[in-house]
């Protein structure tokens, strides 16, 4: 089984989005909405602070709580790497997924469907990969398969200290913060 | 070697990434297809616009649609990615606020009334006024601003007509000191882009630079090799920026008191003789004067006037000459603050060459460039008259004409009137300081003509707007920068303009047919010009068209590497003390004055760059307004309790010359000196024509009433403004 | 804890309106109690038939006004943080006009018509809506009525301070008259009504001590005690905790140096307000940069926010003890003196010395000071050197000589095009 | 001091989540009253099988009362779908863990029960209508004469009232990012809360009389029309006396697991006492205890108390404030809920 | 089945308007100490009337500068408003007050010798002039008579005195309502 996943080196981002923008060029992300954003955490007060700065979308957790809630099966977990993704065709826009993410990363589409980002998996069953991490000119993400202990990702987890965000909400994101 | 390393790190992981996904999943046919592109996608390579980087990118439409713009992986500047404004770019091509026909005004100056006519009409007036002033007051009198490739065109017509006076905001108004500063020391300027080797720098030093904000591509990337790879950053700044988040070191310095705390630096380094003797040895001029000079700043002598603690400033020092010669104090860019700007840039070339870092990897590179030799083009006639921006080098040291100073001679009318401008792609209501001078200087005009894609603010006054193709839908002059690696890159339209918009070229070559200039252009179609240029320079035109881009051999660029170590002052040295400046009555040495404390009670406005906007232009293209579709005014967490204000709440700036802002939303933090506010430029737009930004955010420009002209070259110091905050009513929804 | 609570932060604005709900509902019981509920007993004091509303309204405004008084007096409650509407005379009076008219023909007020609405009377019911079709109208009008509504204002204003008589005589006279009017009210009542007065009336035979009488007689009291005991707006009355004063004073907790100080001014940190509790000439001669002037005289409790850092300083210790002594007293918990005061700081920092027998590191530190000092506008008083020269003074450095070799014409910069910025 | 700024605006999201306006609270507050209904209507049809006499007028209404307003609820339901068109994608699969899948299956299955139970009480409510619709009173008939039958359909009642009582709260518990909504006590509570809400219903519909005729004067007919639509039973009438103990004793269960609701999320992590004190302390405090605990429960159950003692008259106050507080609770949950976040404590 | 005539549920007589009195005073005192305001009644109706103007005709809410006062900055409802919280306990206490006392009835309070309509059209003309009155004074018996009369306010006693002088001064024409 693949997973899969993201490791996002803080270090390295600026917060430019440039990701924000690959990933609505990329997947017609209408105006007024993203799938993916930049969150700066800054902690301390003037003049001792530090600040995290991380580009954040949908966690494709391993325990997703928008699948379990979503009543008519749209919201559902790929065949593939365990992308959670969401088939428009099946959504009545119930609502409940955006309320059962800790991470709001879902949204509702003007079309009436729920959004969110899908790790362009149209790119990756390419060979490509997804947008946002394609276009990083700080090369602060690093996709691939969290399983594969050789892959890059795995690589960069085991090598250096890292987070997940809201792991105690039990959601088991596949995203991870280098520190 | 560790840079390698990691690269085939990367490379390495990526191939098991491929083998995991595609192979896994996919039959190898399909992979070749998908590498090939999608079905009904087309792809052209060209160079980006949105800031004058110029980064090499692929433009790709979809089913006669432009879908997405993304880097190219030749070119040497991208390094096959963009920042997000170049993968912004689709939405410039979008933006429903762009100028679709010619227009000539009909209502009073800044009205923002017009009539649509007829490229014909446009020209045939433009050409008839230029006649006009031309008999009254001869060519000179018709002066040009300018920024962006896309100048090259029209400065070719209006120099075959005779005129003379060009200048861009860029030297006055933004890197100028800096590149005096470096001049008259080493000779030579930073360029643009910077001979910074910042991805070898294992000490980055930015004064007031907000890499990550300002987005320079390369730049950026090289910033983040280099916080990857470990390099230690120190960040001088009174806000807490992106750059001071990766930095080990963060000097929330006093606002003005720079030169102080380099004065110090160089202090500690000279006594601890911390510098690189051998190189400072071989290269440096009046090094024992310098020594004895700096032996007076202590950085206790600093420490009240920066605000930063004696000790900090010895561990920095050290820090900076543990990791020599690759440490790099990084000159900045837009370094027009408090009227010292060209002297403190001196002391930072000063502070790089005690570190040795010119010439050295993980300093300054040499850049190279391709030969690529002009068009063949007739002689110019010779101007009848010199320039007017610098007169009697009242400036001595600038090297570049002064926007301020064409501005100032259009209102004085000496040393003789100027009744005619172009401005070519820059706002100059947003780009030069006290706005009121820029209109009143407009107000002696006969003709302003404004060429650019959106109808910004100073469209507003022009006589006749002529609406020009965004960069995806023009051809321009070929891009030969002097940079790491040479290269040559080539722009092409990737899509039709969407209305009756013409690119310069064009509009450049139809003027000179009605000024009768037509024997300055043998050539009919800008591509039979580009052909003519890249075939001369023994290059294949249709594979430059192909690729978009086509490198040369790389050239050596360090001392280490060959590259002769030259400099080109007076001394044929480094010179730690100049000559040239005690020759004209400056400090040889540079010397601290302290700044302007402001009126009790204010705070100073600073300002600077997000990364997804460049200067006032991008705020009406929908991808980036998305991002950020207004500033808001840093001011720190506790003034702002203390005037009684919270994160989110309205108020507007008022200046110490009364000048009050648009409304604009409090961002409380703990990110910046309790002494200043910040503004992200760009925005408070006025221009009706621009729909989607008017009104949103306030502008700093408009603030910026005072200026500091400095003494050496001429720039225009703009933190010098000082501001209250009232509080604002929140805007009504639509 | 001093009153009022909610203002001394007690509960926040959430809770308050909790409550609201519950002095909303004693409001509401007692004004039922009292038969406010009901449009005839209401209308009757038009008539003189039954004068309840006088004497219940009376009867409340005397004890209200009088325990208000007298828990100020006691220290208990801060009048000045009770809200006083602002008086804008002639809208109020042709508002009271209105009002009464608006009284007398719905027969309710806007509190008792709540009572009477809840308690399912039907005119009442009606009231309330034709109040809210009133609103309705008056927010229409209200452009144009705008400038009269705002007209004749005297601010914040007591009768007390209109006339200028003693806030505690007028309490007194306002209770004397109460009773008058309650005497006059149980008349009309016998006259007009043709009741009887019952066994709890004023006016009833004077064979026991009715409670009502004891009620008037113990307002009249303190009436009396109000005429003699002065003004209840005074200034801020504070408990002071001893022991942490003591912990405090033991540990220099409550003290900020003169050095600490200095460096807080040259990094430009703002997270604290410097007070300098001189008077405002003393100030004006020299006042430490960044302090402002509030004489202790002036002191007011609400200077600023009660967590802010604020540092009391004065020439030596004594002013600035007793101004902080009165703000730790009035909860803020954040307040500092400045040790040795003025003259520490002319001692130590505009005019520092510099011990003979100095170590290297006293002398290094030496070096800060006399810099800050220079900085502050004073200077290191030594007979040793600073080691620090003049530095803002324009070098008179001798040329280097020309450069060794033949000196030739070095390379032409290369010519660049440079665009952007 | 954290500062936390996250680029983003999306709607309905930022800065606040808020996705669900007044919708899903009328939805929750009238699935509530119906679920209570049903499970009394339901144990009455069951009564009734014994004691023919104890067959409460009121109660018949219940049912046809019920189909209206689910209806009326199921139709908030459908205006706060985003993707209105595909409503019937629910029918089309069953997800065992999403209560929403639940819901929408039980709700398939409450609309038979309650239309059997309405068709078997037609005959008593609506006389005329039945007399019209004889197919309708023989069925009615024949149902009364299977006994067995009638027993099936209050027992079928009562228990998918249990079911879609407990699922309006289980479906705000499921949703795990919202720390207010993560407690197990929620679907208990709305059901009690939907119990005392039905029961108060019942109690306001055993007071509906037709107005009194007679008065000439136009105002006076009026009044009269109010005031005996709204006029207290006569004391001692039997139903409305056994209504109030009833409805006493749901609003005190249900004050009872408001509190241990309270003290759970209380008890728990960081998170879920900062989730609650938006209800205990923070914006939604006052609406809290004074809509929903103070006149939603407290007063009534004082209110009933009282009247139950006859130490004062029996008014239909008692069972309209039940009937506000209900929906203030829904409203006041959802709200709060949405307001509340794991992120808190964290970022 | 009409009202029962029951002793047990005869409605208690008033309490002694002094003792009344004093308890009113208590609450406003009350008042005083725990908020450092006193009593209202009038603004709470501003406040709701306010609202719904706004909920119904948003653009007309915020034009008007009447309606605009009691709307506030936007941060809290404006129903979260002292006085509306306080009227709603005003309510809930004069009904329980009512309840207990037996004094809860469906009728209109009038004088023998005027019908229904006619009492009823005084009182909402009465309520309406009321209103007015009131925001010219900024406020009404509870906000200014009572509470400002305790606390010596200038305006109040003015007010206060005026109420009565209207009010006498109108009385004797409408005695037929009363009497």
């Amino acid at each position: 089984m693949s997973r899969y996943g993201m490791v996002i080196d803080t270090h390295r981002c600026v917060g430019c989005m440039d990701c924000v923008v690959a990933c609505k060029t990329e997947n017609h992300v209408p105006e007024g909405y993203c799938r993916d954003w930049i969150t700066e955490v800054t902690r301390g007060e003037f003049p001792t602070l530090r600040m995290e700065i991380r580009t954040e979308r949908c966690n494709h957790c391993d325990n997703p709580p928008c699948v379990h809630c979503c009543p008519t099966g749209a919201s559902h977990v790929h065949e593939r790497g365990g992308v959670v993704l969401v088939t428009k065709e099946e959504c009545i826009g119930c609502k409940a997924c955006l309320a059962a993410c800790p991470y709001d990363a879902r949204f509702v589409h003007p079309e009436g469907y729920v959004d969110k980002c899908t790790f362009c998996i149209h790119r990756v069953e390419q060979g490509l990969l997804p947008a946002c991490v394609s276009v990083c000119p700080t090369h602060c993400m690093h996709f691939g398969d969290l399983d594969d202990p050789l892959s890059e990702v795995s690589r960069l987890l085991a090598s250096r200290a890292h987070h997940a965000l809201l792991p105690e909400a039990g959601t088991k994101p596949c995203i991870y913060y280098l520190t | 070697m560790e840079r390698l390393s990691r690269r085939r790190f990367l490379k390495i992981s990526a191939a098991t990434f491929g083998a995991a996904t595609a192979a896994a999943h996919l039959p190898d046919a399909l992979r070749a297809a998908a590498a090939q592109g999608e079905k009904g996608v087309r792809t052209v390579a060209t160079f980006c616009e949105m800031c004058f980087w110029r980064c090499g990118g692929i433009a790709h439409v979809r089913d006669g649609k432009l879908w997405k713009f993304e880097g190219n992986p030749k070119d040497p500047q991208s390094r096959g990615r963009l920042c997000p404004r170049g993968t912004g770019a689709v939405g410039a091509y979008y933006a429903r606020d762009r100028l679709q026909k010619p227009l000539v005004r009909v209502g009073a100056r800044g009205k923002e009334q017009w009539k649509a006519v007829t490229w014909d009409e446009a020209l045939g007036y433009v050409a008839e006024r230029m006649q006009k002033i031309k008999a009254e007051h001869g060519a000179e009198a018709i002066a040009m601003f300018n920024h962006g490739i896309g100048v090259r065109m029209l400065q070719h017509v209006l120099k075959s007509y005779g005129c003379t006076n060009f200048a861009g905001p860029s030297f006055a108004q933004c890197r100028g000191p800096r590149d005096v500063g470096f001049r008259l020391t080493f000779g030579e300027d930073v360029g643009s882009p910077e001979r910074t080797d910042i991805e070898n720098a294992r000490c980055l030093v930015l004064i007031g630079s907000h890499l990550g904000e300002n987005m320079h591509n390369t730049q950026v990337q090289e910033f983040s090799d280099a916080v990857g790879a470990g390099a230690t950053v120190i960040v001088v700044d009174p806000r807490f920026s992106v750059a001071a988040s990766k930095a080990k070191y963060w000097l929330p310095i006093r606002p003005g008191t720079d030169l102080a705390l380099l004065l110090a630096w160089m202090h500690v380094i000279v006594t601890e003789k911390l510098y690189d003797a051998d190189y400072v040895a071989q290269h440096g001029y009046g090094f024992e004067q310098f020594a004895a000079y700096v032996q007076a700043f202590t950085p206790e002598w600093a420490y009240p006037e920066t605000g930063i603690e004696p000790e900090l400033i010895r561990a920095t020092a050290r820090e900076m000459a543990q990791h020599r010669p690759a440490t790099l104090i990084h000159p900045g860019r837009h370094v027009n603050w408090y009227g010292d700007d060209a002297q403190r840039s001196r002391g930072i070339a000063l502070l790089n060459a005690l570190m040795g870092s010119w010439g050295r990897k993980g300093g300054f590179f040499t850049p190279a460039s391709m030969d690529v030799p002009d068009y063949p083009y007739p002689a110019y006639p010779k101007p009848a008259r010199p320039k007017l921006d610098n007169p009697d080098k009242k400036y001595p040291f600038a090297h570049e004409a002064l926007t301020t100073g064409i501005r100032e001679a259009t209102l004085s009318g000496k040393p003789y009137p100027i009744k005619g401008w172009f401005v070519y792609a820059t706002n100059l209501l947003h780009a030069l300081p006290n706005e009121a001078e820029t209109i009143e200087a407009i107000r002696k005009l006969d003709l302003l003509v404004v060429v650019d894609v959106i109808p910004s603010e100073i469209a507003g006054w022009a006589d006749v707007v002529l609406p020009e193709s965004t960069y995806l839908e023009r051809h321009d002059e070929l891009n030969v920068e002097f940079f790491k690696h040479p290269f040559v890159s080539i722009r092409q339209p990737v899509i039709e303009s969407p209305h009756d918009q013409k690119p310069n070229w064009w509009i450049a070559r139809e003027l000179a047919v009605r000024l009768g200039l037509e024997r300055y252009y043998p050539w009919k179609h800008i591509e039979e010009y580009l052909e003519n240029r890249v075939t001369g320079a023994g290059l294949d035109f249709a594979q430059l068209k192909k690729q978009g881009v086509i490198r040369g051999a790389r050239q050596p660029v360090f001392f280490d590497e060959g590259v002769p170590a030259e400099f080109p002052t007076p001394s044929g040295k480094i010179e730690f003390y100049s000559t040239q400046l005690q020759e004209h009555g400056f400090d040889p040495i540079p010397r601290y004055t302290p700044p302007d404390p402001g009126p009790a009670g204010s705070f100073r406005l600073l300002y600077g760059r997000a990364p997804m906007h460049s200067f006032s232009r991008t705020q009406t293209n929908p991808l980036l307004a998305d991002l950020m579709r207004e500033n808001v005014v840093w001011l720190n967490a506790v003034a702002a309790r203390r005037l009684g204000l919270k994160h989110g709440d309205w108020v507007r700036l008022r200046n110490q010359d009364g000048v009050l802002s648009n409304r604009v939303q409090v961002k409380a933090t703990e990110r910046i000196r309790p002494d200043c506010v910040y503004l992200v430029h760009g925005f408070g737009h006025t221009a009706k024509g621009l729909r989607r930004a008017l009104g949103r955010g306030a502008s700093d420009a408009g603030l910026i009433t005072r200026y500091k002209v400095d003494p050496l070259m001429g720039g225009t110091a703009m933190s010098v403004n000082f501001v209250t905050l009232e509080p604002a009513d929140a805007p009504q929804e639509a | 804890m001093t009153a009022p609570l909610f203002k001394y932060g007690l509960f926040g604005d959430e809770i308050s309106l909790i409550v609201a709900f519950g002095i909303g509902i004693a409001f509401g019981f007692v004004l039922e109690r009292a038969g406010f509920g009901n449009a005839r007993v209401l209308a009757a004091q038009f008539y003189f038939r039954d004068l309840r509303v006088l004497k219940v309204m009376f009867t409340a405004i005397v004890t209200a006004m009088t325990g208000v008084y007298v828990l100020s007096r006691m220290g208990v409650v801060d009048l000045s943080l009770v809200y006083l509407t602002p008086t804008f005379l002639w809208p109020q009076i042709v508002g009271g006009l209105i009002l009464g008219v608006g009284f007398v023909i719905g027969g309710y007020c806007p509190g008792t018509s709540c009572v009477s609405a809840a308690t399912g009377r039907i005119d009442g019911i009606v009231y309330v809506l034709g109040m809210i079709f009133g609103l309705i109208g008056f927010a229409e009008i209200y452009p144009m009525v705008e400038n009269f509504a705002h007209s004749s204002a005297l601010g914040q204003i007591t009768l007390s301070s209109l006339f200028k008589i003693p806030y505690g005589v007028l309490v007194f006279a306002v209770v004397v008259m109460a009773v008058v009017a309650f005497v006059g009210a149980e008349w009309a009542e016998t006259k007009f009504g043709g009741k009887k007065p019952d066994a709890d009336s004023l006016l009833a035979p004077a064979k026991t001590l009715a409670p009502s009488r004891l009620l008037a007689g113990g307002i009249v009291g303190l009436g009396v005690i109000a005429a003699v005991s002065g003004d209840p707006y005074r200034g801020p009355f504070a408990r002071v905790d001893t022991r942490e004063l003591a912990l405090n004073a033991g540990t220099k907790a409550d003290h900020i140096s003169v050095d600490q100080l200095a460096d807080w001014l040259v990094q430009g940190r703002n997270d604290f307000l410097l007070v300098d509790v001189r008077e405002p000439a003393e100030f004006a001669a020299y006042h430490i940069p960044e302090a402002i002037n509030v004489p202790l005289a002036a002191l007011s409790p609400d200077i600023a926010d009660r967590t802010e850092r604020i540092v009391f300083y004065s020439d030596g210790s004594i002013h600035s003890a007793q101004a902080w002594l009165l703000l730790k007293s009035l909860g803020y918990s954040n307040a500092y003196m400045l040790f040795g005061g003025l003259e520490e700081w002319k001692d130590s920092i505009l005019f520092p010395r510099l011990a003979a027998d100095a170590t290297p590191e006293q002398k290094a530190a030496f070096d800060k000071r006399a810099a800050t000092a220079a900085h502050f506008g004073g200077a290191a008083q030594t007979g040793v050197a600073p080691a620090t020269g003049t530095p803002t003074e324009t070098p008179k450095l001798a040329p280097p000589p020309p450069p060794a070799g033949d000196g030739a014409a070095p390379a032409a910069v290369k010519k660049k095009k440079k665009e952007g910025c | 001091m954290i500062e936390t700024t996250i680029h983003r605006q999306n709607p309905m999201i930022d800065p606040a989540f808020h996705a669900w306006g007044w919708e899903i609270p009328v939805y929750l507050f009238l699935g509530g009253l119906v679920a209570g209904l049903m499970i009394l209507s339901g144990y009455h049809i069951i009564r009734a099988l014994w004691d023919k006499d104890r067959a409460h007028g009121h109660y018949v209404t219940a049912p046809i009362l019920s189909l209206a307003l689910l209806t009326v609820g199921m139709g908030a339901l459908f205006l706060d779908l985003e993707h209105k068109l595909y409503v019937w994608r629910l029918y089309l699969t069953f997800e065992v863990t999403s209560p929403m899948s639940w819901g929408s299956w039980i709700l398939l299955l409450v609309y038979p029960a309650l239309a059997a139970s309405a068709l078997l009480t037609l005959p008593q409510t609506f006389p005329k209508l039945a007399r019209r619709l004889p197919f309708c009173s023989r069925c009615a008939g024949a149902l009364h004469d299977c006994p067995r039958v009638v027993q099936a359909i209050g027992f079928a009642n009562m228990l998918l009232g249990v079911m879609l009582g407990i699922y309006t709260g289980i479906l705000l518990s499921t949703l795990s990012a919202r720390p207010l909504w993560n407690s197990a006590l929620l679907g208990p509570l709305f059901l009690f809360s939907g119990l005392s809400t039905g029961a108060a219903t019942i109690h306001l519909l055993a007071h509906v009389r037709r107005p009194d005729s007679g008065s000439d004067d136009f105002s006076d007919a009026v009044l009269s029309a109010l005031v005996n639509w709204l006029r207290p039973p006569a004391p001692g009438h039997v139903g409305t006396q056994k209504l109030e103990h009833a409805d006493n004793s749901f609003l005190t269960v249900e004050l009872l697991l408001l509190g241990l609701f309270i003290v759970g999320l209380l008890s728990s992590t960081e998170v879920h006492q900062r989730a609650v004190e938006l209800i205990l302390t923070g914006p939604y405090a006052a609406a809290f205890w004074v809509l929903v605990v103070g006149c939603g429960i407290v007063l009534p159950l004082t209110l009933q108390f009282l009247q139950a003692q006859h130490r004062i008259r029996s008014t239909v106050v008692p069972a309209l404030l039940v009937i506000g507080g209900s929906l203030a609770l829904r409203i006041v949950i959802v709200a709060a809920g949405q307001a509340s976040a794991w992120t808190v404590a964290s970022h | 089945m009409t009202d029962s005539t029951d002793t047990s549920h005869a409605p208690r007589p008033h309490v002694n308007p002094y003792w009344a009195g004093f308890a009113l005073g208590l609450v406003l005192l009350t008042s005083f100490v725990v908020m450092g305001r006193g009593l209202g009644a009038s603004g709470a109706f501003s406040t709701a009337v306010a609202t719904t103007v706004h909920a119904v005709a948003p653009a007309h809410a915020e034009s008007n500068a009447f309606y605009a006062g009691y709307l506030g900055d936007g941060t809290t409802h404006p129903m979260k408003d002292w006085l509306v919280f306080e009227v709603l306990g005003v309510f809930v206490g004069g009904f329980l007050s009512g309840a207990l006392a037996n004094r809860l009835k469906f009728v209109v309070e009038k004088g023998p010798r005027i019908a229904n309509g006619p009492r009823l059209a005084f009182a909402f003309v009465g309520g309406a002039l009321m209103a007015i009155g009131a925001k010219f004074a900024l406020g009404c018996t509870s906000g200014q008579a009572l509470t400002g009369g305790a606390l010596l306010n200038v305006g109040s006693w003015a007010f206060m005195m005026c109420v009565f002088g209207g009010a006498y001064a109108l009385a004797w024409f409408l005695r037929r309502q009363w009497l």
